[in-house]
């Protein structure tokens, strides 16, 4: 069905459209790496190859476009917490939790403890699915696949959790503006939890043994995509790729939001820059983040409703907050998710703006870290800079 | 937000000595002993694992409490619930019904946070399989029956199937559901939108009221997009409760 | 929008005095951030929203400067949010920038006539605004002068022509257009909706 | 719609899948076609994150035979895990002809029946299936893992029962396919994009 022959006129343009140019007497080629790529995930580059280097690369998103911005302008304010969450799939709670936010600062609400801690606990749990995810992806791109099955099978326990808590299974539509949807369950969801984790920091030493302290993981990570720190900051690089280039820059830490100033953790810093030092980074955020889970639970979910009491609720589709405009983040699994709202006094935000860390990730840094590398650090570069495509196009 | 003060560091940046491994041969091989251990795998037509309870599902809806104020369909993010008028054994149902739209419905439930009488409810029912045709994508679109039938229907075939089978439309807008019990739903669907179809207006005598308002709302409703048309067609479902 | 604008011009009404009498300024690290920068750049009205959250309204032919000037303070820019406001005929340029070292975020605001969208590119002072601005010309056809990739970037050529985040773009007539009538494939008049 | 079933009454008869040669081997061939379904690595939505779940250690999808494959030449089974913008569309439909007979399409979710949530986005389908033939839809929002199983088990009856005819359609009713990708993407698309994804076009 497509045997079309090109007529020669067609060849002719495009010999003088370099981009898209098949030249075989030259050394040098384009490769279309995606959109149809495991590693890629509907996101494609277009990568001009001399040999096995690359020579440079052009980002090529929009695939999963779908003008988030402009049907968030179309959406009430809690219908749109349906809608946003869909930006990051990974870890979707982390739109949710921005926006609510936010909304929550026009507002002027002050959420009740009880849905803060129930916020916190959402966003570790969405941290550490989305850390079970990304093993699987690198482990994967690497050649070691035995760990990402693991990790596939560890992210089904919190996908139950999440499930129980919030009745959906990745998409939780669960953080709305003044608080949370529901309840805990019970002191059984808490046991459940707690179980989780102590079973997960068991399994932490097995995956330092079969990925993290793998000869074949330093080999192919070490030295490949590095990035120091001017660079980074200039490029907004955000996370633990920035924490990666030996700046301490953590939002929890920084710009404390829910209950993270009364919590106690680490924050990892290598000086490398380079892919080894990405996924060291990564792999010490996940036991932290365990860390963080388990004093949670400790302390308990405070007493007290879950949801702001307010007589505007009652009218939900039609819930107006004032004017004004508000900015709100958290860190990520691949760093700094913020969202800028506006408001102009109707049911409808006035403008939502969002910014994926993949932003600045996935297209200046990655062209400017592929450039001069070999193809099969491709995958390499794009697992550990934890680049996904939605964040992009929106 | 509330911004606790932070009187003494609680979070540390900690660097190499904590952060780095070395790099080892002999410790992949350790993964060895997970042959020896039970698989997770789900055997799934074999084994079965259920949803959690409240697990966000397909719609339930009790047909004697729904007072068709449209609360759910002003609050759902894909606009698709619509207002039915629906003709049970003859007679016409005095307000109308949410009609789900599955190709639509991304099982938020914010329409089930909203209903004040608590009429539209959900199951953990989730397996709705069709085909591609355009007859079988008619299964996607219904309006919800009584919980307690979808919860008799899950007793009996232990699974969380969609209730319907098949959908059995006529000419003349008579609807019938074909249960998976073999049991049958029987309705004639008169028109949609808030005010009752021109078609159906001489037969409800209960509502003398809005007889004469209807014809030229409707017209009027089309070039209106937003809560000016609204606002008159919300406030009748008010009074009624 | 004239709420709105009564708003602006109170704020800006509150930021003068900030301007002339510093005490004015809360004695935290933001507003020591805050008089710095002033002191350095006095077209720029500067005020302290909250904590770790600082404003800066800079006219839009010296932004270039002020940004340059704000790098020396504030690392990172986050993100160009674009805002349309339709009714006065003028974008919103908000530089969201971030200052790793004190740990303080800043909205760095702007206006430019709708019709004549031109600002200078600050992709020599953070080489990441290239992205940003890409994605301000493609949604709301904003030019910056010296970027060389504008052009479509995310959106495939036709809906980059329509700019579709401008508040004049009418999103369901185009849907209509594109994807046929039918897209509502149990067709009835739905207007009855908050949506 | 009606312009179809004009179009494949007819086509009615002449055209033949089978080789008559080999009529006698057909439920074997059947058998086989079920228990080996390839699946084309192109995951085109959210829906791509309920694939490693399916393909990895707790579902494990390839106790049937099932195998996820970048190469679309090999592969069988085309999964549209959601909402499908014009930009992938136009290399779902180049993948979906690269993909030899006979091939067969899973929709997840809402987004490819009716829209879903982005029903009034200027950027993604609406209907999919009048751009290319659906066999199976399932729903949900996102679609749970069972749920995929479920859609892949009844994909596999539809092979047996030889009722999964998604392929045959899109020959029979080529012209209309066509008619409806050209609306969209405009006339010669496939001259004017498509060229540059593959050499040989």
């Amino acid at each position: 069905m497509t045997n079309i022959e090109v007529p020669k006129e067609l060849r002719e343009e495009a010999k003088q459209h370099d981009m898209y140019l098949h030249p075989i007497d030259k050394d040098t080629y384009e490769l279309f790496f995606g959109p149809q790529h495991m590693a890629t995930e509907n996101f494609s580059i277009i990568l001009k190859m001399d040999g096995n280097r690359i020579e440079r690369a052009i980002v090529n998103p929009g695939f999963l476009h779908r003008g988030f911005e402009k049907l968030a302008e179309q959406r009430p304010y809690f219908t749109n917490i349906a809608l946003i969450l869909r930006i990051c799939v990974p870890e979707s709670d982390v739109p949710e939790n921005i926006y609510s936010m936010a909304v929550d600062e026009i507002v002027g609400w002050e959420v009740p403890e009880r849905a803060q801690w129930i916020r916190t606990v959402v966003l570790e749990m969405a941290r550490m699915s989305a850390w079970m995810f990304w093993i699987m992806g690198f482990g994967n791109e690497i050649g070691l696949y035995t760990a990402g099955q693991w990790a596939a099978a560890y992210r089904e326990r919190f996908m139950r959790l999440f499930e129980e808590l919030t009745g959906g299974r990745v998409y939780h539509i669960y953080t709305v503006p003044g608080g949370v949807r529901r309840d805990i369950p019970g002191d059984k969801w808490l046991r459940q939890l707690r179980d989780t984790v102590e079973y997960l920091k068991g399994k932490m030493k097995d995956f330092d043994e079969i990925l993290f302290d793998n000869y074949i993981m330093f080999e192919r990570t070490e030295g490949v995509g590095v990035m120091d720190r001017k660079f980074a900051l200039k490029h907004a690089v955000t996370g633990p790729n920035l924490r990666a280039t030996g700046v301490p820059y953590d939002v929890r830490k920084d710009d404390p939001y829910l209950y993270y100033p009364e919590l106690e953790f680490e924050v990892p810093v290598l000086k490398e820059g380079d892919s080894l030092a990405r996924v060291l980074v990564r792999r010490y955020e996940m036991e932290q983040d365990l860390y963080i889970l388990e004093q949670l639970l400790d302390m308990g979910p405070p007493s007290g409703p879950y949801m702001v009491k307010d007589a505007r609720l009652k009218a939900l589709p039609r819930f107006k907050p004032p004017k004004g405009d508000a900015y709100a983040h958290v860190e990520s699994t691949k760093g700094d998710f913020g969202v800028y709202v506006v408001s102009d006094g109707t049911h409808k935000p006035y403008r939502a703006h969002f910014r994926g860390p993949s932003q600045s990730h996935g297209v200046t840094v990655l062209e400017e870290l592929l450039k001069g590398a070999r193809l099969a650090d491709v995958p390499v570069i794009l697992k550990t800079l934890d680049n996904c495509p939605p964040d992009i196009d929106r | 937000m509330k911004m606790k003060s932070v009187e003494k560091p609680r979070v540390r940046v900690v660097g190499e000595e904590k952060v780095k491994l070395k790099k080892s041969f002999v410790k992949p091989w350790m993964g060895i002993k997970y042959l020896f251990k039970k698989p997770v795998t789900i055997k799934i037509p074999f084994e079965k694992i259920e949803p959690a309870p409240k697990y966000r599902g397909f719609h339930t809806l009790n047909w004697k409490t729904c007072v068709g104020c449209n609360f759910c369909g002003q609050i759902c993010p894909a606009r698709a619930i619509e207002m039915t008028w629906i003709e049970v054994d003859g007679k016409m149902e005095k307000r109308p019904h949410p009609k789900v739209d599955y190709g639509r419905c991304t099982f938020c439930q914010f329409c089930v946070d909203v209903c004040p009488t608590g009429a539209l409810g959900f199951t953990e029912n989730f397996y709705l399989t069709t085909g591609g045709l355009e007859e079988d994508l008619e299964l996607y679109d219904w309006v919800p029956i009584h919980p307690d039938k979808v919860r008799e229907l899950n007793e009996m075939f232990g699974d969380y199937r969609f209730p319907v089978e098949r959908i059995e439309k006529k000419e003349d807008g008579t609807h019938i559901y074909h249960l998976r019990d073999g049991s049958t739903i029987e309705f004639k669907i008169l028109g949609y939108g808030l005010r009752p179809p021109a078609a159906a207006r001489p037969k409800p005598a209960a509502k003398p009221a809005a007889k004469p308002a209807a014809k030229p709302a409707e017209k009027k409703e089309a070039p209106k997009p937003e809560a000016k048309a609204e606002k008159p067609a919300e406030k009748p479902a008010e009074k009624k409760e | 929008m004239d709420m709105n604008e009564k708003k602006v011009e109170e704020k800006v009404e509150n930021a003068q005095p900030v301007e002339e009498t510093r005490p004015e300024l809360p004695d935290t690290k933001e507003g020591r951030l805050v008089r710095e920068i002033v002191e350095k750049a006095p077209y720029a009205e500067g005020s302290v929203r909250r904590e770790r959250r600082v404003e800066f309204r800079v006219p839009a032919e010296r932004i270039h400067e002020f940004l340059e000037l704000a790098s020396e303070k504030f690392e990172m820019l986050m993100q160009i949010s674009t805002v349309d406001w339709l009714k006065e005929k003028e974008f919103e340029l908000v530089y969201q920038l971030w200052s790793v070292s004190e740990g303080i975020h800043a909205f760095v605001r702007t206006r430019i006539p709708r019709d004549d969208a031109k600002l200078p590119t600050v992709m020599d002072i953070w080489p990441v605004a290239e992205t940003y601005e890409r994605e301000a010309h493609e949604f709301f056809g904003i030019i910056f002068e010296g970027n060389p990739r504008l052009g479509p970037f995310i959106l495939e050529p036709r809906e980059y022509e329509k700019h579709p985040l401008r508040k004049d773009f009418n999103t369901i007539g185009y849907v209509k257009v594109i994807y046929g009538e039918d897209f509502d494939r149990y067709d009835e008049s739905k207007t009855n909706y908050v949506i | 719609m009606s312009e179809m079933k004009e179009m494949r009454n007819e086509n009615d008869g002449v055209i033949s899948y089978e080789l008559q040669e080999f009529k006698l081997f057909e439920p074997l061939f059947k058998w086989a076609r079920k228990k080996s379904l390839w699946i084309v690595a192109f995951c085109t939505g959210c829906g791509g994150i309920e694939m490693p779940p399916l393909a990895t250690a707790r579902y494990d999808f390839e106790r049937f035979g099932i195998m996820p494959n970048p190469a679309p030449r090999m592969g069988d089974l085309f999964l549209i895990t959601g909402y499908v913008t014009p930009k992938t569309l136009k290399r779902i439909i180049i993948t979906y002809e690269m993909m030899q007979d006979p091939k067969y399409i899973l929709a997840h979710g809402s987004c490819p029946i009716n829209g879903g949530v982005y029903w009034d986005s200027y950027n993604v389908v609406k209907q999919l299936d009048k751009y290319i033939p659906i066999d199976v839809a399932i729903a949900g929002c996102m679609p749970r893992a069972e749920a995929v199983m479920d859609g892949i088990m009844e994909i596999m009856r539809k092979i047996e029962d030889g009722t999964a005819d998604g392929w045959k359609r899109y020959r029979e009713n080529y012209e209309y396919y066509r008619k409806n990708q050209d609306e969209l993407f405009g006339e010669g698309w496939r001259e004017k994009d498509a060229r540059r994804w593959l050499a040989w076009i």
